[in-house]
Parts: structure tokens; C-alpha cells; sequence
């Protein structure tokens, strides 16, 4: 309780993945749903920090491949969102809807 | 400041670690939880950010500062901007009167289930008496923090990832032009 | 008790500032005071703004309430509270109560790691600027969210625009604020900082404001801070969200009374937050002119004399303007009342002279009236220019300002590279 | 999605536009909008922010003015057309005495004639003035409102101690002037001439040579010369596009042949040049004015009218150049003491058509400058 560990972040990055796996698999506003793909990236980032954390306690202070890590994947998160949601605004525009269940054709 | 950017034990300890831990963990859960059960999409942003900004802090109380700096300049601050655009954009009176979660959600509820029976699975495993992550030994200062990150990214001899960098900025590329080609009217 | 007075005194000796010290009475202290400060200004600057801008338009501006109308600021503040607050029926009310709380929080927050000396900060972050820009731009979704939650198209579109023009002028921003940091790794150990204290610590160190370093390369950097940092704030000739040829009010068209207020507030305090990013990153922050050239007990005392006779100066503005006042019955309240606030001033400037005083705040002076300069600007502009069209303003933006911006940051680390750059090439020319 | 096969064949020659292609937007601006200075309501087509196409709805502000008129003796009537163009409300009065004049066959004595000119180029000045004022108010610039209000407050007090009246002055009457000149209205003039002459160049100075100035107005609302021609657009709108047309010059009316004026042109016709052309036509007022006071003559103020103005029968058009453009009056008389038909031509009526060949093709924000540009009153328009 005292002391918050590496094990502490690890399993609230847990329970975010399973809260962001939950959104993909169950909500059918593609809005939502990338949003969630959004929550599970972070969740991933978390742990990332915390390994680097946990890796500069036995490798020194410049071991921070974690945090660069993170920032990786920031970076594909931005370019994610950018494309997803470029996608739904072409997809909006023709079929005015934004359910996922609904993009069951490969045309239309 | 210190070369090793290292603050010795005791002058600067941080301040009530548990405390803050457990609030924004359950400012973080709390936030997921809201985004995936909100009928309204811009709701749902909203917890994201909410979310976004309690996991920078987090960041910080983890000494990575520049991580948080960039989590707050580009998900609280562009990522979720470009979402209330689109969410703005389309419509979504009809999306709220709709049916929320689809046909196969209870597959989804049981496959989650199953994987966050995995995760428990993992973190209470132990190896001869000793967690699988004990606790890292030293906390170390934030004053080198970004400057260290940049040696790793662009150091001629410590950097190991300017190779990646680079190719981070031809998917930044990439996507810029997919999501130009995709969002516009006539090209 | 003695070791909390212990506490609080071990803190004055300190060299870092109260959170890099880690000490929390201080830090409170500290916030408080930057609060309480920041609204003292943004009142000021309602006042002024008004003031000034009327007698660049030949008017008088507000006289009533108080006299040349000094409490009116106070008197508006009255009328928005005791205003009905207004929720529109459709809006939506959750996002339509926190919006507004988001921009003034965005806008408050960045304080946090604003220079005022180089102690006089609440705390120095290693990634100052990098939170100062984050965090500012967060008012962003405070805008967008208060024109969603209206319910009414047009906060709507004046919300996009907003949005969308403060995401624009953001890129173009950044790369001049880059720019300045690639100048602060100039030393020996090419060690850069995104420190706001370092940064000006950089300029003392490199004896050179960095609007003149590279010239005219800081020159170009602050141009296009200067012109972007206006397109943040949505004020004049940006002030698309806002035209009200076009768009009544833009998105806070449909709050009113307190609520509207937060805005307010909110926008005047960005205006201050992002003219003290650009007087720290090019002005040299706290600096006093010629810190290294005029050196030596009598410079320091002359400089340091300035806070006090500034105020000293006001206060002999308003005794002779109470000297001008007409003498009757009528205005007896009003002559008063300017000479008890130019004796106030007055006594200001007497305690500011006192050279226990002097030393502490002179760095607070000189940083204040740097980012005075700006708030004078802004009004300036207000003044003179008409507004840009939307897609002008987006053609300066990512037209001009981001190529520009662009080439200067290549250009900057060409030039600060310049003696690694030649040992190379002569390498290679002569294997 | 509609299956494709189910489509009538009308259907499929005319494709859903809102297909992969913005619908068209109908937005209403107006009635009540700032920026149609007054009452003017303009529906817009709109894709995305561009202007497909305009409708202007007008009629808000109507007053019948030209049936009153039928009901009215020819005298009664002279102060119904200063609330016509209540900004310019002079030039109303001199077009509409004069085509009674001209209907009389009588002609105003000299000194009348000048006072008149002076008058009228007075408020020729404060027109534009207040056009100035609006016109960058709506293009964003807050300052030459307060400059030119400031300006124009002296023109309306020389109007003021001379008729009483500031801004509906009914200062001419049939025949001549009612009122004798007060004292020193020579020297009232010269003061404001020499006072208003740097003025100008202050608001040149301001927006004349601004970036954003020359941003928001260079190649927007063009006009071609043969277009406005062929829409009968007149006064500076007409002069900017290059068409070298001032009734002043063109068919000299009350003694403007004795003045000697240029008329400025433009080039592009667009909504600058008109900005351009507007501003040097302060200066030939100018001018105008020096001559007019410099040469007044003594005499008489009044032609030899009767006391019961009764017009031959017959008919008559008689235009003046009113500052927004040609101010007509087309009169019949059915020799009663009460016209039979009076029919104005206003200029802002007419320059008002030529809006949506202007703003085709611009964006929303630029039919607020265009509006600006073409200055007109809606009390006029409608009447």
C-alpha cells in the first residue's frame, strides 16, 4: 500500500487494455471504437513508462528505451487517428452512418 | 544539477505517492469505463481526455516528464481535438437514439473476460517466492530527463533509434496524405 | 511551530525556485500570489484595453464609473455575477457547465512555470515550454466543447474556426519555439534546455537576447511568434471566431454573466501567458537591458530604481490629472477618489524603492513590462487592422508562416553547426 | 443505399447531389443581420463557405414614398424624399427641386445654384464618409468608423445652423432656397475644408496601402465596365470599374459647368478601385466646394415661382449624380397642383442588382464587403 511498484502501474495499464478491448468488441460507433483502440495504445504506453522506470533502476538513468518507446507509439497513435478518422468521414459521407456493423459490404 | 541527473535520497522526495497513484488510477478507470458506455460520442471524448490527462500525470510521477509533455501536446491536445472535429462533423442525434453495442457483445464481454483472467494469471505469478516485477531500486530525477531521450533518438554513438525516427516521420507522412485523400470532397 | 517557521525561512535563502525546492508553503504562496496577480491584470488590462483603444478612436472611453472611469472593471464584474446564468434549453448542460472551466484552466495552468526571475517561478520544469505549449493549447477543446454544447450553429462554426485556426497557428508556433531551443545548446557541453529559466539563463550566458541572435534569424523566429501567437488568442485581425460582421460572438455567443466571464478572463490570460513565452524565449525574460555590458554597483542601483519610480511616476499622473479635474461639487467623490489612487500608487512606489524591496522585484519588473509591451501591441493592432478572410488566414498560416518556419529551423542549426559543419566537409573535400 | 436498378431514368441523369458531393447549403442573412446595413435580407446558396448563387429580399423598409406622392402638391412632397437616402438627403432634395424646376420652366438664381453645389458636395462628403466608416467596420476595422463619425459631425453642424436640421435637412426648395446663407457660412466651409483635407490622407493612411486592407478588398466583387453597363449601375461602383460616366460632367445640371473637377476612375472594378475611387472623389468634392465658395454671388435666393406650384401638363426626367450614383426623378403632370405620378430611380436600387454578379463564385465573408462596397440604403432601396 505504501509503495506503488511497477506491478501497480502494470495492472492499471491492465484494466485499461481490457476497458479499451471491451469498447472495440462491443460498441458499434466507429467514433467509440476508435476511441477504445485509443485507450488500449495508452494503456500499452503506460506499462511502457513504467518498464523504463523499472529498467533505469538496474541499468542507470539513460536506459529510458521505454519512454522512447512511448513516443512511438504517440506517434503511430496520431497517425492512426488521422487515417481512421479520415476513413470515417469518407465512409460517413456515403452511407450516412457511422455503426461498425453496418460495413459489412466490401461495396456499396 | 547534478551530471548524473540524479537527485540524492531525501532532498526532494515526492510528495504522498500513494495517494496520488490511486486517484488517478481511479480517475483513469473510471474515465475508460465512461468511454465505452457514453451514448454520446463528444461524452465519450471528453472521458478520453480526462483519461489522457490523469495518465500524464502519471507519466510524471513515473520521472518521465517529456513523455508526459508530449502525451499532453498530442493526444490531449491534437489527438482529441482532430475526434471533436469529426464527431462535430458527422451528425450524431440519430447515432444516440440508436441501438449502442452490437450483436456480438457478449462474445466480446466473455473474450476480455478471458483475457483479463490472463493478466491476473501472469501478475500473481511468482517465481521462488519473488514477484515477477520486483520494485525498481532508485527513483531518479526528471532534470535530465529530455535531454537523455534526445541522446537515445539522435546521438550519433548512444542513439540507437534515429533509424526509427525517421521512419515515424515517413508514417506521419503516409498518414497525412491517406487522410487527406480520404477526407476530401474532390481531389 | 518553530520548525514550521523554520521551514518557511529555510526557503529564503534558496536559489531554485519554490517547487524546485520542494517546498510546499512557498509553492502555495507562490500560487497564490500568480493568481491573484494574473487577475489583477486582466482587470487592469479591461481597463487599459478599453481606455486606450478609445483614445486611438478619438473617444473618450469609460468616465463614469469611477474616476476616468478606474472602476469600471469592477463595475462589469458586478453586473456578470449578479447576471442570470443562462443555460439554453437544447444545450447540453454537463459540457456546456465544464467547457468554460477547461479554458480557464487551460489558460491558469501555464503559469505554473512562467519566469518571473530566476527564482520567482512556481516551479521550473525540464520540459517548461513543452508544458506551456501543451497545456495552452488545451484551451482548444474548452473552445470546441462550449461551441458543441450551445446547441446552436453560430457558436458552432465560430467554435471550428477557433479550433481550427489554433491548431494551424499551433505548427507554426512550434517550429519558431524549436528554433530558440536549438539556439540555447550553444555552449560548450551543447547542452540545450526546455527549461524556461534555462532558456533565459541561456541568454545571460550567450550575452545576447535571442531576438537578435543569427540575425536576423531570431528576428524571423519572433516574427512568426509574434504574428502566430496572436492567431492563438483569436484576437484582432484574427478574430474570425469572433467577427461580428459574421458570427454575432463566436462560440461563447450563447453564455452569459459568469460563465461568459470565465472566457473573458480565460482570453486576457492567454493573451499574457503567450507574450511571456515570447518575451522569455526572445526578450530575455527577467533581464534588465544590458545585463552584461552595464555592469557594476551603480547600473544595478539605476536599474533597480526603475520599479519604484515607474510607480512613482503613475502616481504623479494622477495627482496632476486631480489637479485637472473640474472643481465642483459634482466631481468632489471623483477628485478624491483619484488622489487616494494616485497615493496608493505613490506608496507603491515608495515600498518598491526601499532596497530591501528593490532587489527582490526588480527581475518581476522588468519581465512585466516586456509582456506589457505585447499587451500594448495587442490593443495596437486592434486599433488598426481590418480582419483577414478565413481562407487568408489559413493561407498565412500554413503558407507562409509553416515554410518560413521551416526554413528558419534548418537554417538556425546550419548556422549554430556551422564550425562542426565545415571541419566536416573539409574532411571530406581533403580525405 | 437505393439499389441503383430502381432508379428511375430521370433519377440517373440527375445523380443525388448530396452524393460524394457537398449539398448545397440555403442560408438566410438578414433581415436582421449587422452586416446588411439595415433591413436587407440576402439568401444564399452556399457550397461549403462559396457562393453559389444570391437573392436579395427587399421591401422591409417600403413606405410607398411614390404613392404618397401622388396624394401631395408638389411642395408638401419636397420633404418626403430626404427620408429616401437619409444619409445623402441634400442630393435627394436638389434632383427632386430641380426636375420640378425643370417641369416649371424656371430656373434657380446664381447664388442659389451655388449654395446648392456647396451643399451638395457637403454631403456628397459625409455619404461617403459614412460609407467609409461602415464598409471597414464590416471588413473588421474598428478605427475609420470613429474618424469619419468625427469628420461628418462637422458637415451636419454646417447643415445644422444653416436649415436647422442634421440629417433630413429639406434644405432646397422649388425654385431656389428657402433660407437666406446665416453669416459665415463661407468662412464655416473654408474652416472644414482645410480641416477635413488631412483627415482624408488619415484614412488613406490607415487602410490604403494595409495588407489585409488590400487582402479583403483586391479582386473581390469584380465588375466588369460592360456588366455594369448592362446592369445600369451607376455613381462610383460604375466609375470604378473604368466607365467614365458622371452625370456632373455628362449632363451638367444645376451649374456644375462652371466647376472644374476630374472624375475618377478605376481599373479592375473591383471592391479596392471602388474603395479608390470613393476616396478621390472626397478630393474633387473638395475642389468643388473651394470654387463654389469662393465664387458665390450676391443675388437673390429665389426664382419667381408661384405661390401654387401648377406644373404645365406634360412630363419629365431630370437625374442628378446623388453619391451612390444617378438619382432620378421621372414626374407627370396632369396640371393639377398634385402630381399624377412621380417615379424615383435610386441609385442603391439599381447598384443592388449588380450584387450577385459581384459575389458569385466568393465566399460568405466577402458579400459582407461586397454589401459594404456598393453603399447602399436600404431606406432608398425600398422606399
Amino acid at each position: 500500500m505504501l509503495h506503488i511498484t511497477t506491478l501497480h502501474y502494470l495492472v492499471l495499464g491492465a484494466a485499461l487494455f481490457l476497458l479499451g478491448v471491451i469498447g472495440v468488441l462491443t460498441r458499434r460507433n466507429v467514433v467509440i471504437v476508435l476511441m477504445s483502440i485509443e485507450l488500449i495504445l495508452n494503456a500499452v504506453n503506460l506499462n511502457l513508462v513504467a518498464f523504463s522506470r523499472y529498467w533505469q533502476g538496474i541499468h542507470g538513468p539513460t536506459a529510458l528505451h521505454g519512454q522512447v518507446f512511448a513516443i512511438f507509439v504517440i506517434t503511430d497513435a496520431a497517425a492512426e487517428a488521422a487515417v481512421g478518422l479520415g476513413i470515417l468521414i469518407a465512409f460517413f459521407r456515403n452511407k450516412e452512418t457511422v455503426n461498425v456493423d453496418e460495413v459489412n459490404l466490401l461495396k456499396w | 544539477m547534478n551530471p548524473a541527473g540524479m537527485i540524492p535520497a531525501g532532498t526532494n522526495p515526492p510528495v504522498a505517492t500513494p495517494f496520488f497513484f490511486y486517484l488517478l488510477a481511479a480517475i483513469m478507470v473510471v474515465g475508460g469505463v465512461m468511454v465505452i458506455t457514453r451514448k454520446n460520442a463528444v461524452h465519450s471524448a471528453m472521458a478520453l481526455i480526462t483519461t489522457l490527462l490523469a495518465q500524464a500525470a502519471l507519466y510524471l510521477m513515473l520521472y518521465a516528464p517529456f513523455v508526459a509533455g508530449v502525451q499532453i501536446i498530442l493526444y490531449a491536445g491534437g489527438i482529441m481535438v482532430l475526434f471533436l472535429f469529426v464527431i462535430m462533423l458527422i451528425s450524431i442525434e440519430r447515432a444516440e437514439k440508436e441501438r449502442q453495442f452490437n450483436k456480438q457483445w457478449l462474445v466480446g464481454i466473455v473474450a476480455a473476460a478471458a483475457l483479463g483472467g490472463l493478466f491476473i494469471a501472469v501478475y500473481t505469478t511468482t517465481t521462488k517466492g519473488r514477484a515477477l516485477f520486483p520494485e525498481g531500486r532508485m527513483t531518479y530525477g526528471e532534470t535530465q530527463n529530455t535531454q537523455q531521450i534526445a541522446a537515445l533518438l539522435f546521438d550519433r554513438t548512444a542513439g540507437q533509434y534515429m533509424f526509427a525516427f525517421e521512419i515515424a516521420s515517413l508514417l506521419l507522412l503516409v498518414a497525412i496524405i491517406g487522410a487527406v485523400v480520404m477526407a476530401k470532397k474532390r481531389i | 511551530m518553530h520548525a514550521l517557521v523554520q521551514y518557511i525561512q529555510s526557503y529564503l535563502d534558496s536559489d531554485k525556485t519554490p517547487g524546485g525546492a520542494g517546498n510546499i508553503f512557498w509553492a502555495t504562496v507562490y500560487i497564490l500570489l500568480v493568481f491573484a496577480g494574473l487577475s489583477v491584470a486582466v482587470i487592469a488590462m479591461n481597463w487599459l484595453e478599453r481606455k486606450i483603444l478609445a483614445h486611438m478612436q478619438v473617444r473618450l472611453g469609460p468616465m463614469r464609473v469611477g474616476p476616468h472611469g478606474l472602476l469600471q472593471p469592477i463595475a462589469d464584474a458586478i453586473k456578470l455575477l449578479l447576471k442570470e446564468d443562462i443555460i439554453p434549453a437544447e444545450a447540453d448542460a454537463v459540457v456546456f457547465w465544464i467547457a468554460p472551466f477547461i479554458v480557464v484552466l487551460a489558460a491558469f495552468t501555464v503559469f505554473v512555470v512562467v519566469p518571473f526571475g530566476p527564482t520567482h517561478a512556481i516551479t521550473d520544469m525540464n520540459i517548461g515550454i513543452l508544458f506551456m505549449l501543451g497545456v495552452s493549447s488545451l484551451s482548444v477543446l474548452g473552445i470546441v466543447t462550449a461551441g458543441w454544447a450551445s446547441n446552436s450553429h453560430y457558436p458552432l462554426i465560430g467554435a471550428l474556426r477557433s479550433s481550427a485556426q489554433m491548431v494551424s497557428y499551433e505548427v507554426a508556433m512550434g517550429l519558431a519555439v524549436v528554433s530558440v531551443i536549438l539556439m540555447t545548446s550553444l555552449n560548450e557541453q551543447s547542452t540545450g534546455t526546455l527549461s524556461m529559466i534555462g532558456i533565459v539563463q541561456a541568454q545571460l550566458a550567450q550575452q545576447e537576447w535571442f531576438l537578435f541572435k543569427f540575425f536576423p534569424l531570431g528576428l524571423i523566429g519572433f516574427g512568426i511568434f509574434a504574428i502566430a501567437m496572436v492567431a492563438e488568442t483569436n484576437r484582432a485581425p484574427f478574430d474570425l471566431p469572433e467577427a461580428e460582421s459574421e458570427l454575432t460572438a463566436g462560440f461563447h455567443t450563447e453564455y452569459s454573466g459568469f460563465r461568459w466571464s470565465l472566457f473573458f478572463l480565460a482570453e486576457y490570460s492567454a493573451m499574457i501567458a503567450v507574450s511571456s513565452i515570447a518575451v522569455t524565449l526572445w526578450l530575455g525574460g527577467w533581464l534588465r537591458p544590458f545585463p552584461n555590458l552595464l555592469v557594476g554597483p551603480t547600473w544595478d542601483l539605476l536599474f533597480s530604481l526603475f520599479p519604484g519610480i515607474t510607480f512613482l511616476l503613475l502616481a504623479a499622473m494622477c495627482f496632476f490629472n486631480t489637479a485637472r479635474m473640474p472643481k465642483h461639487p459634482l466631481f468632489k467623490v471623483q477628485t478624491i477618489g483619484l488622489a487616494g489612487f494616485g497615493a496608493v500608487l505613490g506608496l507603491i512606489g515608495l515600498i518598491l524603492v526601499l532596497p530591501a524591496v528593490r532587489i527582490r522585484v526588480t527581475d518581476i519588473f522588468w519581465f512585466s513590462a516586456k509582456v506589457a509591451g505585447f499587451m500594448y501591441l495587442y490593443i495596437w493592432y486592434r486599433g488598426t487592422f481590418p480582419r483577414y478572410r478565413f481562407d487568408q488566414l489559413m493561407k498565412v498560416g500554413w503558407k507562409v508562416l509553416l515554410p518560413t518556419g521551416l526554413a528558419l529551423l534548418v537554417l538556425t542549426a546550419l548556422v549554430g553547426m556551422r564550425t562542426e559543419l565545415w571541419a566536416e566537409l573539409q574532411g571530406v573535400w581533403r580525405p | 443505399m437505393t439499389d441503383p436498378t430502381s432508379l428511375s431514368p430521370l433519377d440517373l441523369e440527375t445523380p443525388d447531389k448530396t452524393f460524394l458531393d457537398a449539398n448545397e447549403l440555403v442560408i438566410n442573412m438578414g433581415p436582421q443581420h449587422p452586416a446588411t446595413h439595415g433591413v436587407l435580407r440576402v439568401i444564399l446558396r452556399l457550397d461549403g463557405e462559396k457562393v453559389m448563387g444570391l437573392e436579395c429580399v427587399i421591401g422591409y423598409l417600403h413606405r410607398g414614398v411614390e404613392k404618397i406622392a401622388e396624394n401631395r402638391t408638389y411642395t408638401m412632397f419636397n420633404p418626403y424624399v430626404d427620408r429616401m437616402d437619409y444619409v445623402a438627403a441634400v442630393s435627394n432634395g436638389l434632383g427632386y427641386c430641380e426636375a420640378v424646376e425643370k417641369l416649371l420652366n424656371v430656373e434657380a438664381p446664381p447664388r442659389a445654384q451655388y449654395v446648392r453645389v456647396i451643399l451638395t458636395e457637403l454631403n456628397r462628403m459625409a455619404s461617403h464618409q459614412l460609407w467609409l466608416g461602415t464598409h471597414a467596420l464590416d471588413i473588421g476595422a474598428i478605427t475609420p468608423l470613429f474618424y469619419t463619425f468625427r469628420d461628418r459631425e462637422e458637415i451636419l453642424k454646417i447643415f445644422e445652423k444653416y436649415c436647422g436640421a442634421r440629417l433630413t435637412t429639406h434644405a432646397f426648395r422649388i425654385g431656389g432656397l428657402q433660407y437666406e446663407t446665416y453669416d459665415g457660412l463661407e468662412k464655416d466651409v473654408k474652416t472644414f475644408v482645410s480641416f477635413v483635407r488631412p483627415k482624408i490622407d488619415e484614412y488613406e493612411e490607415l487602410l490604403t496601402t494595409n495588407r489585409i486592407w488590400l487582402e479583403r478588398t483586391k479582386g473581390v466583387g469584380k465588375i466588369s465596365g460592360k456588366d455594369a453597363i448592362a446592369l445600369g449601375v451607376t455613381g462610383p461602383v460604375l466609375r470604378a470599374s473604368g466607365v467614365k460616366w458622371d452625370i456632373r460632367k455628362a449632363l451638367p445640371y444645376a451649374n456644375y459647368k462652371n466647376f472644374d473637377f476630374d472624375i475618377p476612375t478605376g481599373e479592375n472594378g473591383d471592391t479596392y478601385d471602388r474603395y479608390l475611387v470613393r476616396m478621390a472623389e472626397f478630393r474633387q468634392s473638395l475642389r468643388i466646394i473651394e470654387q463654389a465658395v469662393d465664387n458665390i454671388p450676391e443675388g437673390p435666393i429665389m426664382a419667381k415661382v408661384p405661390k401654387v406650384i401648377k406644373p404645365p401638363v406634360g412630363e419629365i426626367y431630370h437625374s442628378i449624380e446623388a453619391p451612390k450614383g444617378e438619382l432620378g426623378y421621372f414626374i407627370v403632370s396632369d396640371g393639377s397642383t398634385q402630381p399624377y405620378r412621380i417615379r424615383v430611380r435610386p441609385p442603391s436600387f439599381v447598384n443592388l442588382q449588380a450584387l450577385e454578379v459581384m459575389c458569385r463564385g466568393q465566399l460568405v465573408a466577402d458579400v459582407i464587403a461586397v454589401i459594404g462596397t456598393l453603399d447602399i440604403v436600404l431606406g432608398e432601396v425600398d422606399r
